[in-house]
């Protein structure tokens, strides 16, 4: 960058803006992160859901 | 004519159909949503030159400002689906609607938190009262009340209903809003830098704000597919293709 | 357009088709069809929570069906809202009355929502017909449930409409209140009305009565 | 149609006189969140003047959003909204009467006692008509806009929260021109502009809000 070499140090550093940078882009990563796992834990919860409804349905027919 | 394409828009908006055809679509848009993410990522980060009056701190706008229109825009699908649910009694469209909700909330609440990271740099404060902050806020609370109205309601149908009345009279309300906002910050001036209005953006800092906001619509995309799946088992519970399904699964 | 195979019966007052109702994602009825021609009457018959008060919800379109449709004399009762609910009258088990107002002011306002009103002398045949002679500037907070249901009766019968919707009339009415309801049904169907009621008391009218029983096909 | 109108208007007005205990409580309140302000903050007349529009706009919009329940929740509770419903008449004009006697029960007494609070919050004596005016024009809008709340919320347990988290944010705009008209004007201003989009939002709620509110009621009755 600005034809100099390039360092991570200073790339961390973001000309000493790095808490507010980094910290925006790390809460964009954990928003994006848990908008996919979230969904996928429901599933997981909808299915079991479901599962057990069918299992107790089936139980009710055998004892009636 | 018209009567041949109801019937298909019908077929297509039963939620077995789409529940298929959903599963097959989703890689299509978490694929280039992450390809164009990490791309914009490395735009953004790397090649993007630093701003000469802000310095680096003006790389939270890629975060920020996708996210913010991320907020406005699934307000927007949300109100326009719900329209179509109310007025078509398309299920379908109320799942997408409710399905939309927690992702537009997350991208407003991303949209504030950001917006006061970059504002501390700048301002000296996490919090001013500026235009598009406010407004945000407002937005975040629209999300809120939808989303409270949609589960304190017990019945599904009506839940979606009167939730789906509420984002339409939202979205007639949010130009009101806006705009008023806008005109109270013009009058209560000093607290507020122009810091989006930017006229001559550096293309190379344009290139990759644009790429992470079409990002975003795909991520957007996929996860409102993920949700809207989840919606159609839950609500579908009792029908028999669900349990079907379900027992493969 | 369908021929009109039979002449004495035209079109049905009030006709379902294949209504399904669903609450709480539980089935109550399905396929169910019900034609009520004038001077008819039907009894919705069904245990607690078979969905009797759903159904006469949908009847008077409060409620939306999850499937089927409901026809006023043989058109959509949405499409005829307005002519539907001038002839029609329903009456929940809620009171509709307001305490703060008196008998003849709740009777008053009742029939006004209506667009209706009717002369202060046939409010008072009404009145003394359901036993609340004497009653009409008495504040309704200071009756009791079944003077209030004869309230409601009164409106009822002032209304003069064709259809009347009844959930449970017969709720906190004692002996001669059953019998009033009774005689009331006998005359509006003498005089050409229909009526479809719920009750689970099995009420035994001493004419011919078709009934409906919901909750035993699923 | 008019005469259904008059008929429900005219019910609501005698049902509220006849319990006038309740009638007052939303203008006791408005004076009471105004009185707590001089003792919170400071009762000096620099301070509680640049405050005064604010304060007294936040509190007509309080005590509007309190008196809401009103408008459908007894009406709901006893049955009377399913007559309502069945009416041959329009719903919407109906909802339009209602609306329109909660407006003449609440809104209008806080434009009337809104030069005692005016004195309150030293006022000068200039914005006071402008006070009323703009209380004049917002407060059939909060009602108007806090009818489709209520008709969303009236079936809900415990809607009280749930209706103020629905509905504040869709008061922003006239809390905003309306406070700011009042403050113009003490600076002795035109407020021709603040009264123009005061105006012009009254008739767009006036036009689209009772439509939403008989859809809302339909939602709400078929549960």
């Amino acid at each position: 960058m600005n034809g100099s070499e390039f360092s991570w140090s200073e790339f961390l550093h973001m000309g000493g803006y790095a808490t507010f940078v980094w910290s925006s882009y790390g809460l964009a990563l954990v928003m994006v992160v848990f908008n996919i796992v979230s969904p996928m834990i429901e599933r997981k919860r909808v299915i079991s859901r479901v599962k057990r409804a069918i299992k107790r349905e089936a139980n009710s027919r055998q004892t009636s | 004519m018209f009567k041949k394409i109801w019937a298909w828009i019908q077929k297509f908006s039963s939620p077995k159909h789409f529940y298929r055809i959903s599963g097959k679509m989703i890689p299509w848009f978490a694929v280039p949503a992450i390809v164009l993410g990490v791309y914009a990522l490395y735009m953004g980060l790397f090649v993007a030159p630093t701003d000469y009056q802000q310095g680096e701190s003006y790389r939270i706008i890629f975060i920020h400002v996708p996210a913010a229109w991320m907020s406005m825009f699934i307000y927007m699908v949300m109100a326009v689906s719900a329209g179509i649910g109310l007025i078509w009694q398309i299920k379908l469209a109320d799942m997408i609607a409710a399905a939309s909700a927690p992702i537009g909330a997350w991208f407003a609440f991303l949209a504030l938190v950001t917006g006061s990271l970059w504002g501390k740099p700048m301002w000296g404060a996490y919090w001013v009262w500026d235009a598009r902050l406010t407004s945000e806020l407002i937005l975040l609370f629209l999300y809120f009340g939808y989303m409270a109205l949609q589960s304190a309601i017990e019945d599904q149908r009506t839940a979606d209903k009167a939730s789906g009345l509420l984002a339409i009279v939202g979205v007639v309300n949010i130009p009101i809003i806006h705009y008023s906002v806008e005109w109270w910050n013009t009058l209560h001036q000093g607290a507020t830098v122009a810091k989006f209005d930017k006229p001559s953006m550096h293309i190379d800092m344009l290139i990759p704000l644009l790429l992470m906001a079409i990002a975003a619509k795909l991520f957007y995309a996929a996860i409102v597919l993920i949700r809207a799946r989840n919606e159609v088992l839950y609500r579908e519970r009792n029908r028999q293709w669900v349990k079907e399904l379900v027992e493969k699964l | 357009m369908m021929p009109e195979s039979d002449p004495i019966k035209t079109i049905s007052l009030l006709e379902t088709r294949q209504l399904e109702c669903v609450r709480d994602d539980r089935l109550l009825f399905r396929d169910l069809s019900i034609n009520l021609s004038a001077g008819e009457i039907l009894q919705v018959e069904g245990a607690n929570g078979s969905g009797k008060t759903s159904l006469l919800r949908i009847l008077c379109g409060l409620r939306l069906a999850e499937e089927g449709e409901v026809l006023w004399q043989g058109e959509e009762v949405s499409e005829v809202r307005e002519d539907y609910y001038a002839n029609m009258i329903y009456i929940g088990h809620l009171p509709c009355i307001k305490g703060d107002l008196t008998t003849l002011e709740n009777i008053r306002s009742l029939l006004d929502t209506r667009s209706q009103s009717a002369p202060i002398e046939e409010i008072d045949v009404a009145l003394t017909k359901v036993g609340l002679a004497g009653f009409d500037d008495v504040a309704s907070k200071a009756l009791s449930s079944g003077q209030r249901r004869r309230i409601l009766l009164a409106f009822l019968l002032l209304s003069k409409t064709k259809l009347w919707i009844l959930d449970e009339p017969l709720t906190a009415l004692d002996v001669q209140g059953v019998a009033l309801v009774e005689s009331m049904l006998m005359e509006h169907r003498e005089a050409g009305g229909s009526a479809i009621f719920t009750t689970h008391h099995g009420m035994q009218l001493p004419c011919e009565m078709s009934s409906v029983t919901l909750g035993v096909q699923c | 149609m008019l005469k259904a109108f008059y008929h429900l208007l005219a019910r609501d007005l005698r049902l509220a006189f006849r319990s006038r205990h309740e009638l007052a409580n939303p203008l006791i309140f408005f004076v009471l969140v105004v009185t707590l302000f001089p003792l919170a903050v400071s009762p000096s007349a620099e301070v509680l003047r640049v405050m005064a529009p604010g304060v007294i706009w936040v509190s007509a919009l309080l005590s509007v959003l309190l008196s809401l329940d009103r408008l459908f929740k007894q009406d709901y509770e006893d049955g009377s909204l399913d007559q309502l419903m069945l009416s041959p008449n329009p719903l919407v004009i109906l909802v339009l009467a209602k609306v329109c006697a909660h407006w003449l029960l609440t809104g209008l007494p806080l434009v009337l006692v809104a030069p005692l609070l005016g004195m309150f919050m030293y006022v000068p004596d200039e914005a006071v008509g402008v006070l009323m005016l703009s209380l004049l024009l917002g407060t059939p809008v909060l009602s108007l806009v806090g009818a489709i709340g209520v008709s969303l919320t009236v079936a809900v347990n415990r809607g009280g929260v749930l209706l103020s988290l629905i509905i504040l944010p869709l008061y922003i705009p006239v809390l905003i021109f309306g406070a700011n008209a009042v403050d113009v004007a003490s600076d002795g201003m035109s407020v021709r502009g603040q009264m123009l989009f005061l105006g012009a939002v009254l008739a767009l709620a006036l036009s689209l809000a009772p439509l939403a509110t008989a859809v809302a009621l339909r939602i709400t009755a078929s549960r």
